[in-house]
């Protein structure tokens, strides 16, 4: 874990919802894979950071996904090329690819995405097979920059792909699931692969394993941190019904 | 720099007049512990004699300049907490201090008993100002007798230094502080959060699980200063001011206003080096002003 | 907007949930009246039997998302009330409060009397909570017994409503409610300034020069939600939330939290529009959720 | 009294220490008299507006002079032409201009200097005589604008014109004494000239007339509001003993 200041290295808007922030980081780039996450810290503004999963890391560069949904996210998309902040990471529990598979299925819906490029990336690095399944609520929201891989696009409205949601749209006989998306994707997903990853979302305070305001509610009992133990968890693992699902800024995904 | 930061809270000599605040940093084995030199102690993450899950998310909020937390004094008791952290505090070169909860005066004298003698616990804080849990916590802190009876139980199972905690949620906090000092404790951590809730204008319920909260953060600070000052004012054991330091300006107000030593929460949440920008801004501070140590440093602080 | 914002506190009739805090807003008549049509009703700043000058300066600080105020209730007194604002208040097609302050109960009482029946007074506010003044103020707010007292006093000189104004500087403010219902009251504004201090750096003194003052602004939002929550549950007579309000989303925490109504303050210093800004949020939110009528807001109010 | 969203028009840099940014907002342009103020709101910032004496108001621009030495400060330095932000204003009592003067000294202590341009133009208008006379702590400070007009300066350190203080380096003879700068300037003014108008500053909370946070003690006893019976002030009627001084962004002026 590291603590910096990066510099705005560019700013895209991919589609007319979602933008992309990208930071000079090289310590950050070089080492972060695919579930992780950089606690950003905006001043003048807020009192806490704001985690997001690391989108893209090429040439020393830390690229971020997000929608100005917030005070944060307004702040971050005032950003401009040059500007400085202060990231902390990579922080949390990556994605964990079991050698035994032959495949992945990448299973994102809405802002979910944001991890899967990285986890496609990590996942050819490891020789694997890699289907994306996004689900979207209509069509003009992000299609992944899937690259050549198989691509399965499901959409509430049908508008474009498959009918109804991600989880359905999954293909059979794919080797390891990674998912990330709203919580109910998640608990469906946790229904159908009990071993499949995914990478959830919770309030935070710090990112670093201090607070515990990150609870994560297991079926075990307990709580773990999305922070530390986190965000990446066996699907099977999470108390998905403990889990608060109301996140507000993640229901138009 | 050339200025002497030391201090002695009581019988603890510390290097430096800023401490991590219990709860905030875990139990300072979590990150990296970078620059402490500047650590003047750290107070770790409020325990109990048995292993707690805590309470259910969400338990944070943020607020303007605050947040709320109703972590519910998630801890995996004192035995977890000897194995696994002791001996790692053993070998720094500054005070650990145990943050230590109860549901009895009974507990929190069995707490201090278990722990005293074990290598690497420098001292107790008491914690009779938890908002965060059913049984217990502020409930002792609200009221100066129960308060008394805790410090006294931990008094007579150790000879270790005992901060006790104090709680905002009082009309008089010098009446608590007094009753403090009487029953033998050497300093007064002042304060722990005050109560708050949010609601959630989907649900039409509170956000936090827990439905209530405290809240700390710069948002806390005036009053926090001003509770630190009337405790300050009413005892002649140190007073540790808490509450929404970010700056050495900050920790300056409170150590002005009769404190002798200061604790940095939710600030190390967004600067995980708040503590050593805390410790060098004062240093640079008495620096700027001539002066060559911290005790120097004036004080405000007439006296009951 | 087609949504039915009226509301009924106790007696009086309002056109909106939406209410100028006294203090807040002078005496209505210093800054022209924009968008009468919002205000719910006005309290006037807090007035004694006798022409009072207040405290010297520095009278204010800003902390952060909060200030504090020393002001020390300067007024005209109550005579000079009647002479040059109530004829105002007269004329106006919305109640105005006159928030009323003494050193005992006796005064308190006198206050009401002379104030009954004068035209353009709607209805008082007492205030038992105010932190600036060496004597009365929050000392009556305190203690159950002497607000209880207070309000009988008031009670006992008038028939137009009274809403009591707590304090926060209490551990339970359930009791105190209860107290001043049982007493009277027909309704509670919760809650008044927290007591807070500030250090000047260069003086090494109290910034104020009173020394303390009384803190407002969303800083202390979260924690005036609490306890106007742990008042509506504590009593049947409307309470009216009070701290922080800036937006309609704040004010709409306060009235799922069980509040009939709501004072803008501090927010006011800043945007003069505020209380026609909040009155058209709430009119908004009730709209998108599909409600006809300020009384469908769901309520989160659980009785103890 | 108004308040009105104004755009901001331009920023100028007249010395290293002090800037200037003008607002497009001829509501207020148009009748602000010297000694006036407007309350700027700087959002994201600090609650509570900040108070600026108006310093010119040519073309419908409203001007305001000031130094960054804090938090709002700070955000006005950040403005960029086009920005926008909410103004109330004007506020206050204005200089008033004897009809039996002949003449008007204006005598001004570092950033005291803002309300003089309006009052050199009103002064004007009336027909008076002007004699600027403004004290710095060096020549380095700002020297005013003062058009053909008769004009001293003062410094501290002795390092242009007089050495000393900007009161005593008025010549004698003035009529009328307009005086702006920290209070233990005003003070003097008060005991060489006790009919001399003075603008004072203190904090504010409103800047309306509602808070009375802004307490001006008065030799008669008593407070007035500096926001609305000042903050223009007979020298005389001013308790300077009980007016706080240690206004510290002031202390360099
Ligand atoms: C591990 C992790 C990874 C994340 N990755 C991304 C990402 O890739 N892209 C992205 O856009 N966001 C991501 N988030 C969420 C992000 O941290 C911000 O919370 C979110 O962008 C809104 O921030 P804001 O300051 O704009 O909104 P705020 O002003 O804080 O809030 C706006 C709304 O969102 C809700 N909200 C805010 N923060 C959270 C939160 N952490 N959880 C739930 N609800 C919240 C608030 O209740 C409010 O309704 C991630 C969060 C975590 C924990
Ligand atoms: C009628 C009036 C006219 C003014 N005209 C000007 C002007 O023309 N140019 C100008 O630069 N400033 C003027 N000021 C002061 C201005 O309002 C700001 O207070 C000042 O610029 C500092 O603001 P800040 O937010 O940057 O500083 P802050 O962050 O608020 O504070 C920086 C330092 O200044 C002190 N300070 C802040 N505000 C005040 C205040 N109102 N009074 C005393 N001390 C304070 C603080 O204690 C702190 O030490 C005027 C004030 C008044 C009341
Ligand atoms: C997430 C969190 C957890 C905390 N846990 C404890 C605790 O276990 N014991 C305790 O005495 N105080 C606890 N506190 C209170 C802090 O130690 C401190 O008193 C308070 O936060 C005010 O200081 P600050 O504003 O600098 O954070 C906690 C605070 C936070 C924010
Ligand atoms: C400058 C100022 C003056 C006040 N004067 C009074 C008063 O005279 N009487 C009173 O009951 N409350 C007074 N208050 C308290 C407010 O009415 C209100 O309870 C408090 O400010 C919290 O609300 P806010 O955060 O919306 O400002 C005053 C507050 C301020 C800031
Ligand atoms: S966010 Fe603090 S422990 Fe996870
Ligand atoms: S600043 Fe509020 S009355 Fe003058």
């Amino acid at each position: 874990m590291l603590e910096l200041t990066a510099i705005v290295a560019e700013v895209r808007h991919p589609t007319a919802h979602y933008r992309v922030i990208g930071f000079h980081a090289p310590a950050i780039a070089e080492p972060v894979r695919a579930g992780q996450f950089v606690n950003v810290l905006l001043r003048p503004g807020p009192l806490l950071r704001r985690p997001f999963s690391v989108y893209s890391a090429v040439g020393g560069v830390v690229e971020i996904i997000y929608r100005p949904v917030g005070e944060g996210t307004a702040l971050l998309a005032d950003l401009k090329e040059g500007d400085r902040v202060s990231l902390l990471g990579p922080l949390g529990r990556p994605f964990e690819f079991d050698p035994d598979w032959d495949s992945v299925a990448l299973v994102s819906g809405g802002l979910g995405v944001a991890p899967m490029l990285l986890a496609a990336r990590d996942a050819r690095d490891a020789g694997l097979r890699v289907t994306w399944v996004h689900g979207a609520r209509t069509v003009t929201e992000l299609s992944p920059e899937s690259a050549g891989d198989r691509s399965v696009i499901a959409t509430d409205d049908g508008s474009a792909g498959h009918h109804g949601s991600a989880v359905a749209a999954v293909p059979d006989g794919v080797g390891g699931v990674l998912a990330c998306g709203p919580n109910r994707m998640l608990a469906a997903v946790a229904a159908r692969w009990p071993d499949a990853q995914v990478a959830v979302e919770t309030y935070m305070g710090c990112g670093t394993g201090v607070c515990l305001g990150c609870a994560v509610p297991l079926r075990a009992g307990g709580y773990d941190r999305a922070c530390k133990e986190g965000p990446v968890y066996r699907a099977a693992d999470v108390d998905w019904e403990a889990l608060p699902s109301h996140l507000h800024y993640a229901a138009g995904a | 720099m050339s200025v002497d930061m030391a201090v002695d809270v009581g019988e603890l000599n510390l290097r430096g007049p800023v401490v991590a605040a219990s709860g905030t940093f875990g139990y300072g084995t979590e990150v990296p512990l970078l620059e402490r030199r500047a650590l003047g102690a750290i107070v770790s993450k409020g325990i109990f004699l048995r292993p707690r899950i805590g309470n259910p998310p969400p338990r944070i909020v943020e607020t303007p300049s605050g947040m709320l937390n109703a972590i519910g004094l998630q801890g995996p008791g004192v035995e977890a907490l000897i194995r696994d952290y002791c001996p790692q505090w053993a070998a720094w070169d500054f005070p650990v201090l145990v943050n230590i909860n109860g549901e009895s005066a009974v507990e929190y004298g069995e707490l201090a008993a278990r722990l005293d003698g074990v290598p690497g616990v420098a001292g107790f804080e008491i914690n009779v100002s938890c908002p965060n849990v059913e049984q217990g916590g502020m409930y002792f802190g609200n009221d100066p007798r129960a308060a008394a009876e805790v410090t006294a139980a931990v008094r007579r199972r150790t000879r270790l230094p005992i901060w006790v905690k104090l709680t905002p949620m009082v009309s008089d906090i010098a009446v608590i502080a007094r009753a403090c000092e009487s029953a033998g404790a050497d300093g007064l951590s002042a304060v722990n959060t005050f109560v708050g809730m949010s609601i959630d204008l989907h649900t039409y319920r509170p956000r936090l699980a827990f439905r209530t909260g405290g809240l700390s953060g710069p948002a806390i600070r005036p009053m926090a200063v001003h509770l630190a000052h009337q405790a300050a004012r009413a005892v002649r054991i140190p007073v540790i001011g808490v509450g929404g330091i970010v700056s050495a300006d900050d920790a300056l107000e409170f150590l002005v206003a009769g404190c002798s030593a200061v604790q940095v929460g939710t600030a190390t949440f967004a600067d995980p080096r708040a503590i050593a920008r805390v410790h060098d801004g004062i240093a640079a501070h008495l620096e700027a002003r001539g002066l060559s140590s911290l005790a120097e440093l004036p004080r405000y602080l007439p006296r009951d």
